[in-house]
């Protein structure tokens, strides 16, 4: 009991401490320490920073976290970098004035390696376990539960009673149950209540701590340790298979955008498009773009890209339609052969303008991260995005094509042009119209899957197979046979893989493919009825 | 315990004495015409996504007969040579070819194999092919992998590819390639196809269409000679052309027999007349 | 109303049609008629402009067609049923006949949302399989769709290449009283290519013989007498 | 001939294209500068551009174009193992002499190749002892790409981490195809490796295309350095330069060159590679300064040797030495192998790395690991008398084929 | 017997081109290997060994492109998936050719190849058993191309796959093998493959002779399996294979179980596959699964498309060209010979429609336009 008052004053003292702290320049020699120090000996004087300054310190340490802290050489005092619209400004650590006239020049970064950011990380952790927002109590709390020393606990102790957040509370309730459920010198059926309590949580540190006390001595803490493991783990399961459907439902978006611009080319006009993977290279290319020219709203940079890589891919597609394959009319496999040509030709020409190597393109900031739903489940958040653009775009697709004449338009063209030109349909028009469309919306995949993975010239190339794959696994012509192929193969390589590995998944995958079309000539969805046959 | 039962049920049935294993009886191609029938249909039903294209038909042909079968647009005309030779599985029902063959079991190819020719609504032809090369193709020889492969033409078939293209009127356009033929050419030539693979039973959809009157004349005395010999079913929308080669005509409608018998007797049939022929049809055939 | 000067045609090194005349009046029944392969479909896709001709002048309203393409000649108001039918297969009954719609409201200036009544009132079967596709047809049901399709277009001119062409006999003379009160009620222009001397003298007014890729008769249907007929008909 | 003829033999087309235009640009740079300094042996350079364009029996097939119909002196070339086990043949049998400058399995010594890129004791394994040492790793994740030098690189670290006593079910082998791109499953599942309360570290032999999609899932799963280190060997500046680095900082890669490395050859080769290219954002890496050594290196020879004859400078060529970029000698032992120090980085916010640990001295390249049971009596020695690329020293042989 | 030489003597009309051919080809042939073998080096005329395996290589992609025309250009097949068959059978013969190398690897174990060694397999796989015996590895390589074109065939056929569904499972099935093939554990060398190849049958496989030899012996066997193909494609079962490919439900109706023919066509057309494939890897000195790859077995119908579809001449000279046009581009314009590549295709596509024969005809019946007509008759 003594401790625990005595670790009250210490705190208030801290605080106040750090109140006064504020408006004041911390140490100076401390900080100029910092400066020049071997990255070995950084620790230490980071230590003693916290030890000192307590609350006050925290700007210094998140700057550092974040790799932006830098010394002015002239006079080695520190400044944090800032992104201000795009320039880069120096301000002061504490004080957050700008410290004008700097450049890149004059400073030099303060480097950090894991073991300083681990430090910080946890230290930034203690500080903040009295800070305001209840968000970040209680992430510190988290943050801590890794590393519950007997100063933490005891702080935490001490938090706990005046604890107002009830999640916060129950996090720290969850430390101190860990901390009891280790404590060997504690009376058993306290431990034993402790390890009841934990049973009910996901966290990961839970369970190590619970693992580790699967080798204790007392057999009753064994049995109870295994038993709450075991109630974890089917929890967990239940999750797991959450998250394995959501992985098999993003694989599918990313082979439903892929391949839905070519389920329009392909499947609805016939032409076996094989430069299908290079429109949505240029709608990757085209976010590339769309970044570089406005690197200071990256955030919105992909509002701009989604209609700039429609209308490059499709203007594209338009080209393309009515320079080669309008004239091959009636001729499907020549336009395997010309479409290849010009795939060759498109690849080459981004390797000539945009270099053979890979392009950055950023994600914005409001698609980084994951959706933290528990400890166990977390979906991330860029493919959650593209899970529900996939199917938008899948959607407004089937509206356009159901409720514009285009849709009736191109069907009629792909089943007897002649015919079509008697009954009025200007072929041309919507010939370029539709290949522009389905080239379109290749484009639009390209925004989405620069996202997730190279921009280079051999983007498309990745895409093809399985492009045409999903379309032909769906029934050729048929929309939501490509969205149902999509997903069902997503999710089928997404169960697999576990147990078999990626390589003996996609193989496995592809033998079922196969052997479903000796089943299924057609697909899927097969086209119906006379003509059909 | 039943599924005990079930297995030596099963194991009985698979060795029973009266019986042999199908694959150790030897492949019939003669066709058994003993009580005068060659084509029996019976109970046949078959729908579209629930359309029923065929109800409950009964259909005998006797061997040797010229048989017309007319109907409205969609009665199923089409259908029921589909199911015939193979192209189209039915729902429900027999087909027998003589009295042995169950033709619903076999293959377009098998079914083709055991004689049944046919003359589709549309010409279909090997349009990459010249005219000979089509009439070739049909011939009645073995149409295994192996015999193809190593067959030659011998004197007798030119012959006989040489008679045919007489009849058909296509001995000029011999070596054209048969996707260049007008329609009414390529309707002979299918004609031709049929002629050339000497069939027991002759299925054809609809022959004079396209045809001028003297063409259609001409069809008419072959198809005539052709029965006899060989049975011939024949589509027709034609009437007179019906009239001039029918003794026996079936009439369909809706998937099923609506009628049956004489010219005369469908002629004045008042079903017959509703449905299809239409109150003025016997005035207008009377005017050429 | 059109008139077809000296027309020729080849299919790659094949003349079919020979310095092929050919006047329609407006308002007639025109029936081309001619043994199997003189070439009666080709100079129908010719007019359509379907098919391109080699050298002469096709004109309508004197107004040269040649240059047109032919969904422009479906908007001058050329209504096509070719031979074989060429239903769209894997559209509806009811997508087949809407294709026509945007043309007939440019021609009719009233933006129609729907397929005019008309044409189920002329061929009622359609209005039960409107949701079938149309390739499941029968051949007859086919037959009548093309003509509807056609008709959608609210032509001035109606080109029918042999449509009775496997229709039963109260279809064939439905589509004959079609084709005559059409021509009848509104003035409709009929070319009509038929082999059926019957169905011919019962709908054509005017017949126009062809022979080897030329006109070689032409006359008002009356006049069509055995030996015209055997000369230029018979096998 | 009145030039020296310098045959570049790296892919510009396909699906390596991305990794070796570097190299070829490199190459054309060293012989532009060589020539400003009036070439060698008084003659001009003169470089022959082909293009395998990704296809690995093209390799022999180039390979053979340039020693007979061009005639060259000397290969810079390959970037796989396979298109540089397809060139192979080739060279042996025209005498040929080529440089490869690419990180690889080890398992080979030809007469007619020099290595200038690390062995697997030169990359691997200083990095497994930097994460067991200084990061206490105690659970590995071997993470590659399904080919052989992730294969070997793994067998041997599998080996070695038994050898230190890592238990069986603290190492997790995972092998992805080329350009594998969803990596939701198997992040996750690192994750889940990790999570179980040893720390953990992943060692990555993915190789190109794979690592973008690879990072950014670690990324959005917020796999953060801290927690699970990844070590790659086959990430540098060039890949990084395809990545928003933001999410990846503190991962690992080990080299024995980054381009971050103060000295003031690297500043002068930095500025004179951003000239060449004409362009401030490129960036320097490895196989770069690889290449740039072995040119040295064999620019050097030749003019030891007086000749281009194959035989002469590959004799001329051992114990050569040259400095490296970053700092140290590099020097061509008499495996065809080089002695380089060993670097280990964290991947900064702006796509460079910062040295965090490196070797004493340098580490001379084993051509044969101890490692493999097949290899561990194999050794490499050009000079005599022994002469031969896989000396067996128990039966004391030159086993298999004899040059 | 009888029966087989009259067939062989037979042939009508479209063999006309055969013997011209043929004799070119083998003339070519010889006068190739005798200037390589017996000029100096340094005369005008010597063909060095260079360019003897680069025209080596060239027959190879000439049989194959045979193969795919057979399949394609004859029977409507479009297969995306023969570099399946090509690997397959280089594959069996890559498998000889290392076994061949016995302990002369570099760990010099007499029994396993290399890579079985550093990847520490004790003994060979069932599957490598017998390779080392010339025949029965050649068999190996007609075979199992054979015996896979017959199963995949057998089912796809019977259940009447066709059009673009075919073909894109023909590209699933060598994308399959791909990354199996890929597989280290599939004891074929991962991705490296197989190479390092030393001698065959004994002969120095980088002896000039030897390289003469294998590219004679390509030259003979492509004028044997042309002529071959040439008279099978005119006897009546090629008029069958026609019909099928314009009209194939036609053709069950007058008799033909379509499927069989299709099977055996596609077989045979597999097993010639296998065999370029075989002669290809001696030749280049490496297999490895990037021949599976679908972009290979899709330029396989691009060479067949610039040549001319369903014509066996228009196959081989459209497979000489476009790799032809491949070595030269790569070599001149290194950097931008995609897009010459690239233009070709579409140029090809867009004004040569029927290839290279299509104008070859052209121009023949422009030469002769009124005999053409007669002359068939
Ligand atoms: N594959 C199919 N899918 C859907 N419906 C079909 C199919 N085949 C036939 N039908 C339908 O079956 C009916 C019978 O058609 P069928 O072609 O047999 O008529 P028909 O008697 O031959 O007519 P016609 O005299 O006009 O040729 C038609 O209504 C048709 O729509
Ligand atoms: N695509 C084509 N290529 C070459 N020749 C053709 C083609 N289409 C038709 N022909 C030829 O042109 C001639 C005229 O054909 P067309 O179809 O106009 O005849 P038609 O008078 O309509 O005959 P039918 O009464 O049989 O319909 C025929 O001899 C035919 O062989
Ligand atoms: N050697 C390599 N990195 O393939
Ligand atoms: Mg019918
Ligand atoms: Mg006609």
């Amino acid at each position: 009991m003594r401790h625990l008052i005595a670790l009250c004053c210490c705190l208030f003292g801290l605080l106040s401490f750090s109140v006064y702290a504020a408006e004041s320049s911390p140490q100076d020699s401390l900080l100029t320490e910092l400066v020049g120090a071997k990255l070995k000996n950084m620790t230490p004087i980071l230590e003693k920073l916290a030890n000192t300054q307590g609350e006050a310190i925290l700007p210094l340490f998140r700057i550092l976290l974040g790799g932006d802290l830098y010394y002015i050489k002239a006079d080695k005092s520190l400044v944090g970098q800032f992104d201000e619209q795009g320039n880069t400004v120096y301000k002061d650590v504490f004080s957050q004035v700008v410290v004008p006239n700097l450049s890149k020049k004059d400073v030099k970064k303060i480097r950090v390696n894991n073991t300083l950011r681990g430090y910080l990380r946890n230290a930034i952790a203690q500080i903040q376990l009295t800070a305001k927002s209840p968000e970040l109590r209680q992430s510190a709390v988290r943050e801590l539960l890794s590393k519950l020393d007997k100063d933490t606990i005891n702080l935490i102790e001490a938090l706990y009673p005046n604890e107002a957040n009830k999640k916060v509370k129950e996090a720290m309730g969850l430390a101190l149950s860990m901390y009891a459920a280790t404590s060997i010198d504690l009376v058993p059926s306290n431990r034993l209540v402790a390890i009841e309590r934990l049973s009910t949580s996901l966290e990961g540190d839970v369970r190590n701590t619970l693992t580790k006390l699967m080798k204790d001595e007392n057999p009753a803490i064994v049995k109870a340790a295994s038993e709450a493991l075991e109630n974890i783990a089917q929890r967990a399961n239940r999750f797991a298979f959450i998250d394995q459907l959501f992985f098999g439902l993003s694989l599918g978006s990313v082979l439903l955008l892929a391949s839905i611009g070519l389920a329009i080319t392909f499947g609805v006009m016939g032409v076996i498009n094989m430069a299908h993977g290079e429109m949505i290279m240029l709608g990757a290319y085209t976010t590339y773009v769309v970044q570089l020219i406005m690197p200071n709203y990256i955030d919105y940079s992909i509002w701009v890209a989604i209609p700039a890589a429609f209308l490059v891919s499709g203007l594209m597609g338009v080209l393309i339609e009515r320079l080669v394959i309008r004239h091959l009319h009636g001729r499907p496999l020549e336009t395997l052969l010309a479409t290849f040509g010009i795939s060759l030709i498109l690849q080459q020409l981004v390797r000539t303008i945009f270099s053979p190597l890979n392009r950055q393109v950023s994600t914005p900031s409001w698609m980084s991260g994951s959706w933290e739903i528990n400890p166990v489940l977390s979906l991330t958040l860029n493919r959650l995005y593209i899970l529900a653009f996939a199917l938008l775009v899948f959607i407004a697709l089937v509206i356009i094509l159901k409720k514009t004449s285009l849709g009736l338009n191109v069907r009629a063209v792909s089943q007897n042009r002649s015919m079509a030109k008697a009954m009025g349909v200007k072929t041309n028009w919507v010939d370029a119209m539709t290949f522009g469309l389905g080239s379109g919306i290749a484009g639009i995949a390209g925004v989405a899957l620069s996202q997730l993975t190279n921009v280079g010239p051999n983007l498309g190339q990745a895409y093809i197979i399985d492009s045409f794959m999903v379309v032909v696994f769906g029934g050729v012509g048929n929309l939501l046979g490509t969205l149902v192929a999509a997903f069902s193969l997503g999710i089928a390589t997404k169960f697999l893989e576990p147990t078999t590995g990626a390589v003996l998944a996609a193989i496995i995958v592809l033998v079922f493919i196969i052997l479903f079309i000796q089943k299924r000539p057609k697909g899927l969805f097969p086209q119906k009825g006379r003509a059909a046959e | 315990m039943s599924a005990n039962e079930n297995t030596v049920e099963s194991f009985r049935e698979t060795f029973r004495r009266d019986q042999v294993w199908p694959f150790l009886t030897p492949a019939q191609t003669k066709v058994n015409v003993d009580n005068q029938m060659i084509l029996y249909v019976e109970d046949l039903n078959l729908s579209f996504d629930g359309f029923k294209a065929l109800n409950n038909l009964n259909l005998y042909v006797n061997d040797g007969e010229l048989r017309c079968l007319i109907g409205a647009n969609g009665a199923g005309k089409t259908t029921l040579m589909d199911v015939i030779t193979g192209k189209t599985q039915c729902d429900s029902g027999t087909v027998f070819f003589g009295q042995t063959h169950n033709l619903l079991n076999k293959d377009e190819a098998a079914i083709a194999q055991l004689g049944i020719g046919r003359k589709f609504q549309k010409p279909t032809v090997f349009e990459e092919q010249s005219v000979f090369d089509n009439l070739e193709l049909s011939l009645k020889t073995d149409k295994g992998v192996l015999p193809t492969l190593f067959s030659r033409l011998t004197p007798t078939q030119i012959d006989r590819i040489d008679e045919v293209l007489k009849i058909v009127g296509l001995a000029k356009h011999r070596f054209m390639l048969a996707g260049a033929l007008s329609h009414g050419q390529k309707q002979w030539l299918e004609i031709g196809m049929l002629l050339a693979a000497d069939p027991r039973l002759l299925l054809i959809d609809e022959p004079v269409a396209g045809m001028t009157p003297q063409e259609t004349e001409k069809t008419a005395e072959l198809l005539t000679s052709l029965a006899g010999e060989r049975t011939v079913i024949v589509v027709e929308h034609d009437m007179e052309f019906v009239r001039s080669i029918a003794r026996t005509v079936t009439v369909l409608h809706q998937g099923s027999v609506l009628a049956e018998g004489t010219m005369d007797q469908i002629q004045s049939n008042r079903d017959v007349i509703e449905v299809y022929l239409g109150e003025s049809e016997i005035a207008e055939g009377e005017e050429v | 109303m059109i008139s077809i000067n000296k027309v020729d045609q080849l299919y790659g090194g094949t003349q079919i049609l020979w310095g092929l005349d050919l006047e329609i009046e407006p308002g007639s029944i025109t029936c081309i008629m001619g043994r199997n392969g003189v070439g009666k479909t080709t100079l129908l896709k010719a007019i359509m402009g379907l098919l391109p001709i080699k050298s002469g002048e096709i004109t309508m309203h004197g107004q040269a067609l040649n240059k047109q393409s032919a969904e422009k000649r479906a908007y001058s108001g050329i209504g096509y049923v070719p031979q074989g039918r060429d239903i769209f297969p894997m559209l509806t009954v009811e997508e087949n006949l809407r294709i026509g719609l945007p043309v007939r409201s440019k021609r009719t200036k009233d933006s129609p949302k729907d397929i005019p009544e008309k044409i189920f009132e002329l061929f009622p079967v359609l209005k039960d399989m409107l949701h079938r596709r149309g390739g499941d047809l029968s051949g007859g049901q086919q037959q009548q769709l093309a003509i509807g399709r056609a008709l959608v277009l609210e032509p001035t001119v109606l080109i029918l290449d042999e449509p009775n062409e496997g229709i039963q006999p109260n279809i064939v003379k439905q589509i004959g009283d079609v084709i005559l009160k059409l021509n009848a009620e509104d003035g409709l222009t009929v070319i009509l290519v038929e082999q059926k001397l019957g169905f011919a003298r019962r709908v054509g007014k005017e017949f126009r013989l062809i022979e080897k890729g030329r006109v070689v008769a032409s006359d008002k249907m009356e006049n069509l007498d055995d030996s015209l007929i055997k000369q230029y008909l018979a096998v | 001939a009145d030039t020296i003829k310098v045959g570049v033999l790296h892919s510009l087309s396909g699906t390596m294209a991305i990794s070796e235009t570097t190299l070829k640009d490199t190459v054309l740079m060293m012989v532009e500068e060589q020539n400003k300094k009036g070439g060698l042996l008084g003659k001009q350079l003169e470089a022959i551009v082909v293009d395998p364009a990704s296809n690995w029996p093209l390799f022999a097939e180039k390979g053979r174009e340039l020693l007979t119909q061009e005639k060259v002196d000397v290969i810079f070339g390959s970037w796989t193992s396979v298109s540089r086990k397809s060139v192979l043949p080739v060279l042996e049998e025209l005498n040929g002499l080529m440089f490869y400058p690419v990180q690889y399995e080890g398992e080979e010594s030809s007469k007619n190749v020099f290595y200038t890129g690390a062995a697997p004791n030169q990359q691997a394994i200083p990095a497994v002892d930097y994460l067991m040492n200084d990061l206490d790793v105690e659970r590995f994740v071997l993470a590659g790409t399904d080919y052989v030098y992730p294969r070997t690189t793994n067998k041997i670290l599998e080996a070695y981490l038994k050898a230190k006593g890592v238990a069986a079910k603290d190492i997790m082998i995972n092998y992805t195809p080329f350009g594998h791109s969803d990596w939701q499953s198997i992040v996750s599942d690192i994750k889940k490796f990790g999570g179980e309360g040893k720390k953990t570290a992943v060692v990555s032999t993915i190789n190109g295309d794979a690592n973008i999609p690879f990072y950014k899932e670690l990324g959005n799963q917020g796999i953060s350095s801290e927690d699970i280190p990844v070590v790659a060997f086959s990430v540098g500046e060039e890949e990084l330069s395809g990545l928003d680095t933001k999410p990846l900082v503190g991962h690992l890669a080990a080299w024995n060159y980054f381009q971050s490395v103060e000295s003031d050859a690297n500043d002068e080769f930095i500025a004179k590679w951003k000239a060449f290219t004409k362009d401030s954002n490129r960036v320097t890496n490895d196989p770069m300064e690889a290449t740039y050594i072995g040119f040295k290196m064999w620019a050097n020879a030749v003019t030891d040797a007086g000749t281009t004859d194959v035989d002469a400078v590959e004799q001329a060529m051992i114990g050569q030495e040259t400095p490296n970029l970053t700092g140290g000698i590099a020097v061509m032992n008499k495996n065809h192998h080089l002695s380089k120090p060993v670097l280990i980085g964290e991947i900064q916010d702006d796509g460079q790395f910062e040295v965090v640990w490196e070797t004493d001295g340098v580490v001379a390249g084993d051509a044969w690991s101890d490692f493999l049971p097949g290899s561990k009596d194999l050794i490499s020695d050009w000079t005599a008398p022994i002469k031969c690329g896989n000396y067996n020293t128990k039966t004391k042989t030159c086993s298999g084929q004899v040059y | 017997m009888t029966r087989l030489t009259e067939w062989f003597s037979a042939g009508r009309s479209s063999g006309k081109h055969t013997l011209p051919f043929v004799v070119i080809l083998l003339t070519m042939t010889l006068l190739a290997s005798a200037a390589n073998l017996f000029l100096p080096a340094d005369s005008a005329l010597y063909v060095s060994t260079y360019t003897i395996t680069l025209l080596g290589k060239y027959l190879c992609y000439a049989m194959l492109a045979l193969a795919v025309d057979i399949i394609w250009g004859y029977c409507g097949i479009l297969s995306l998936g023969h570099g399946a068959f090509f690997a397959l059978g280089g594959y069996a013969m890559g498998m000889y050719l290392m076994r061949q190398i016995g302990d002369r690897g570099v760990y010099g174990n007499p029994l396993l190849p290399d890579f079985m060694v550093f990847l520490d397999w004790k003994e060979l796989p069932w599957f490598w058993l017998g390779m080392d015996h010339f025949w029965f590895a050649m068999l190996m390589a007609v075979v199992v191309p054979g015996i896979l074109a017959f199963v995949f065939g057998w089912l796809a056929f019977r259940s009447r796959v066709t059009g673009v569904y075919l073909s894109i499972m023909t590209q699933a099935l060598t994308y399959a093998l791909l990354l199996a093939f890929f597989r280290n554990e599939m004891g074929f060398g991962g991705n490296n493959g197989l190479t390092d190849f030393k001698e065959i049958l004994g002969f120095d496989l980088q002896a000039d002779s030897t390289r003469v030899s294998l590219f004679m012996i390509t030259a003979l066997l492509l004028a044997v399996l042309f002529v071959v193909s040439q008279r099978i494609l005119s006897s009546r079962f090629g008029k069958v294979v026609l019909a099928i490919r314009d009209a194939e439900s036609r053709s069950r109706f007058i008799g033909y179980r379509t499927d069989r023919y299709k099977v055996w066509l596609f077989v045979y057309s597999a097993v010639i596959a296998g065999i370029a494939g075989a002669l290809y890897v001696p030749q280049v000195g490496i297999i490895n699964p990037g021949e599976f790859s679908p972009i290979n077995s899709i330029e396989m119908v691009i060479w067949v498309a610039v040549g001319g579809r369903g014509t066996l001449i228009g196959a081989i000279i459209g497979a000489i060209l476009v790799n032809y046009a491949k070595t030269r581009f790569t070599a001149i314009m290194p950097d931008a010979w995609l897009f010459a590549l690239g233009a070709m295709f579409v140029l090809v596509t867009l004004y040569l429609p029927k290839g290279l024969m299509g104008l070859y005809a052209q121009m023949m019946a422009k030469r002769r336009p009124a005999k053409t007509q007669e002359s068939e008759a």
